[in-house]
């Protein structure tokens, strides 16, 4: 890491950080939707809408603020089965390898020694939405395992299946990874600053690709960071007024 | 016709054993409904969130009225995990069918127009496909090679219930942009409706209410109960008590923490809402 | 993003051999539209009626436009039987689909999930079937002993074209309780809307216009065409013509009658609404 | 037919005859649904209401009085699907003893002598509403065939059809008769004033049982006839106006 981003480092919050590698993973899209309790994929889409002049559109489930759906819960699966949802976010209290998903517990089923709140849409949306995007701010073997313990949704399909979407990235609280469907393995794209491929490697419960060279993820500029404090917080306070207030110390005026 | 009744009245509709569908806690929950049922004892649920559930179906869990979950997910959202849910499906004390948001909004729209079932995309290959003996992967039906492709069979809940910012003398009911309320009452046999007030209007006569009104044709039942949605909120009304649900959060943590939470807010209680 | 344009653009983005989905004569038809399709002599489209239509059907099959109608039925209600549409299927000059009107509901709710089919009751033992290809008949693929159930698949426009009172200047259209509208919108690839007004507000930003509205996502792009839907009605705005519409039947039942109503009413007048 | 019934056959119009006819199939029904373009059925219906203190619910498809549809054209199909209409009325251009409908055309398929408009939602209100009353004023041997052309929608299925419903009814300018699924032929119930069974059977294609008495169809009686002359006539004048006005000289006021 060279000085230069250890000062930019010094300037924002690991949600900052996060929500910028998002962002720059959104460039290109038509439509990006979000689930509901994903403040930080929020941020980053509004963040992309705003750097590209009003694209992609956004789409946020949770609240009235840029929520277009009003066909009540099953539009957005609607939505995305209609293939007008580009990227979409998706969690795992386990992710896997193969890019597996757990949101259902560890340990047997249908008595799992820790019980996960469910699957929500998973099975569907990791299916059709072309570009899904996995975030696990929590980079932990316990989180990034070597076999999840229930499948809520595969990482890939057989040929037989169809399947015009999938996992493409993986963001965690160290690095970014891309998923390559057809070798079904993760490769590592960068390491955000102040941490290295070693303890990514240390901290992850699957084998996955290094390349020889592996770049540092890039911290958000100073524009970016200035446009997510007010611009962004302000927008995404009319859905997350809590994380808005607690991230970026926006309140929210009634 | 649709019945004005009391809250207690309301609950009583719902029998033991019911198949009861609520709806997310952003949805009009009628939380007040839910301290009723839950007051009167009501034992053996099959209880379906539409398609995730939070405070409502954890209380009802831990208040031991429930016999079997499914739903797509069950938490409290900023608030955590829902804890007496947690519980029980760890303590095997509820019989949990897991399930994911489209496939319960598919099968209530296959009980909506009156089919056995309906088909749904992705699905194939999750272990929720394999721990459900009702759900069917067959290869495509239609014969032009589109593969393997799951059926849901239609769900028709015996009873749905919801909280609405206002039903009209006929017994209409806005429902707004809630349109997920709509599918379950068509999909229901019953629908038992919670509101702030009662309107002397005609939600109908009017392009711009009937957009979003669910007409008393679908309604058994209504009855006053302001305030029925808190501590979640009703939008555009009021908001969730996001505190008092993060108290709850912790309070419920624990059987004994939970039973407490139950004297104080629902048992001792029966005419308030929690706020 | 929805494009605002004039009615000719609009007109200029159904391409020859489109499937083209229309809604029933009460359910605010673009007449405006209808009569620049005709202007630009578009060719050959796959027309689908959900499920039913009359006057704009009858003008776009007596003006040629037409290769094949799907439908459930076409007449001009009050007015009688469709002349012009009663002659093509008789002569042979376009081919006919005929369909049931919950078949098409059906068909377009599968493209609206992106499912390759939807099963529908009934149907069994009616001569539609056995006309009809594209539906299969299976035994009860739950395997349950349901019985023989027809299987539709999914139908998927290329263009929805509708008339709305009201966008907003987000490119939001009012559907008020015509939410056949959205279904179609929703299935569709592209859907192109005409509109008396464009309002300097967001549809979205109030639950009471919310419910019914759809929202710009799906709306490909914006007209304005004041009396777009005449001689037709607006359901809340204007009533139809049904003198017009009398005089229509009339003239139109023979050839000759319809090039003369043709000649006076659609391409003599490039930018007058028919009324 | 005797004196009395004369004098009253001369009170009334022939539509008002069918709708007092109607009306009185539909005692003890829960809900009644009025397709488009059915203005006798759906006076039919608002009497029945009126004199039923209520009930029948009666949902008319056609126009915004008295339709309670929120939820689009499907509405009504669902609606039947559900199981929550009990009675739903059906035309035909060509109707048989096996009380099959045809709404397609007369002579070949795809290419008929005569086009008639179309199946509507005939195929799949026939299989699922239990009481389906067929409504036929033009009594003749074009009409009511020995074979339809063309089946729109079936009399009866076999027994591995699911059929909760089909006809029970048939309903004419010339008679009132029913249908019976097991024996699948119509019987005559009664004959209207001034119309003898003769007329019936001259003018039908179709075989159908009669039994040793055949009653004359009661006219309406003077309250059902005032009734129908202000409060239905009000009423209906707001889905049909052309209608109200030519029969009941009820002028709308907007």
């Amino acid at each position: 890491m060279n000085e230069t981003n250890v000062m930019n480092a010094a300037r924002h919050s690991p949600e900052e950080f996060l929500i910028a590698t998002i962002a720059r993973l959104l460039g290109g899209a038509g439509h990006v939707a979000v689930g509901a309790l994903s403040p930080i994929p929020g941020c980053a889409a509004l963040l992309a809408r705003e750097l590209g002049g009003g694209r992609p559109r956004v789409s946020i489930i949770h609240g009235d603020a840029n929520n277009p759906f009003t066909d009540g819960g099953r539009e957005l699966f609607d939505c995305a089965g209609q293939g007008r949802i580009d990227v979409f976010f998706l969690g795992g209290a386990q992710i896997d390898g193969g890019a597996n998903i757990n949101l259902v517990g560890a340990g047997g089923y249908p008595r799992p020694r820790k019980r996960f709140p469910g699957s929500f849409g998973s099975a569907l949306m990791y299916f059709v939405v072309p570009k899904v995007i996995l975030f696990a701010p929590e980079h932990s073997r316990r989180v990034l395992v070597k076999k999840v313990d229930f499948v809520s949704a595969p990482g890939t399909s057989p040929p037989e299946v169809r399947r015009p979407g999938g996992p493409t990235a993986l963001v965690t609280g160290l690095c970014l990874m891309a998923f390559d469907a057809a070798t079904k393995r993760f490769r590592l794209e960068s390491v955000h600053p102040g941490h290295t491929v070693e303890e990514v490697r240390d901290n992850t419960g699957f084998d996955f690709d290094v390349p020889e060279d592996v770049p540092e993820t890039p911290p958000p500029d100073a524009d970016r960071l200035a446009l997510l404090r007010t611009k962004i917080a302000a927008e995404i306070a009319k859905t997350y007024p809590d994380f808005a207030a607690r991230v970026f110390g926006h309140v929210t005026i009634a | 016709m649709t019945s004005l009744e009391d809250l207690d009245q309301l609950a009583a509709r719902v029998p033991d054993g019911a198949l009861l569908a609520l709806a997310p806690d952003y949805s009009w929950v009628p939380m007040a409904a839910v301290r009723a049922l839950i007051r009167r004892r009501v034992k053996g649920l099959h209880l379906l969130a539409v398609p995730i559930s939070g405070l409502a179906a954890d209380m009802l869990i831990g208040a031991g009225c429930v016999g079997t979950l499914e739903a797509a997910a069950v938490s409290l959202g900023e608030a955590g995990p829902a804890p007496r849910f947690s519980d029980a499906v760890e303590s095997g004390a509820i019989k949990m069918r897991d399930s994911t948001c489209p496939a319960i909004h598919t099968a209530l729209q296959a009980a909506e127009k009156g089919v056995p079932f309906m088909p749904l995309g992705g699905l194939v290959g999750s272990d929720l496909v394999s721990h459900r003996d009702d759900w069917k992967v067959v290869d495509d039906p239609l014969g032009r090679g589109g593969g393997p492709i799951v059926l849901l069979p239609a769900i028709r809940p015996d009873v749905v219930m919801f909280h609405s910012p206002r039903a009209d003398v006929h017994g209409n009911v806005w429902i707004g942009r809630r349109r997920e309320l709509m599918t379950m009452a068509h999909a229901a046999k019953s629908t038992l409706v919670t509101v702030e007030t009662v309107e002397d209007e005609d939600f109908l006569a009017d392009d711009a209410t009937a957009a979003g009104t669910l007409a008393s044709l679908y309604v058994t039942a209504v009855a006053k109960a302001e305030g029925g949605a808190k501590p979640l909120g009703l939008a555009g009304y009021y908001e969730r008590d996001l505190a008092h649900i993060r108290a709850y959060a912790k309070e419920a943590a624990t059987a004994e923490g939970f039973k407490r939470y139950l004297a104080r807010e629902v048992l001792g209680q029966p005419a308030r809402a929690a706020s």
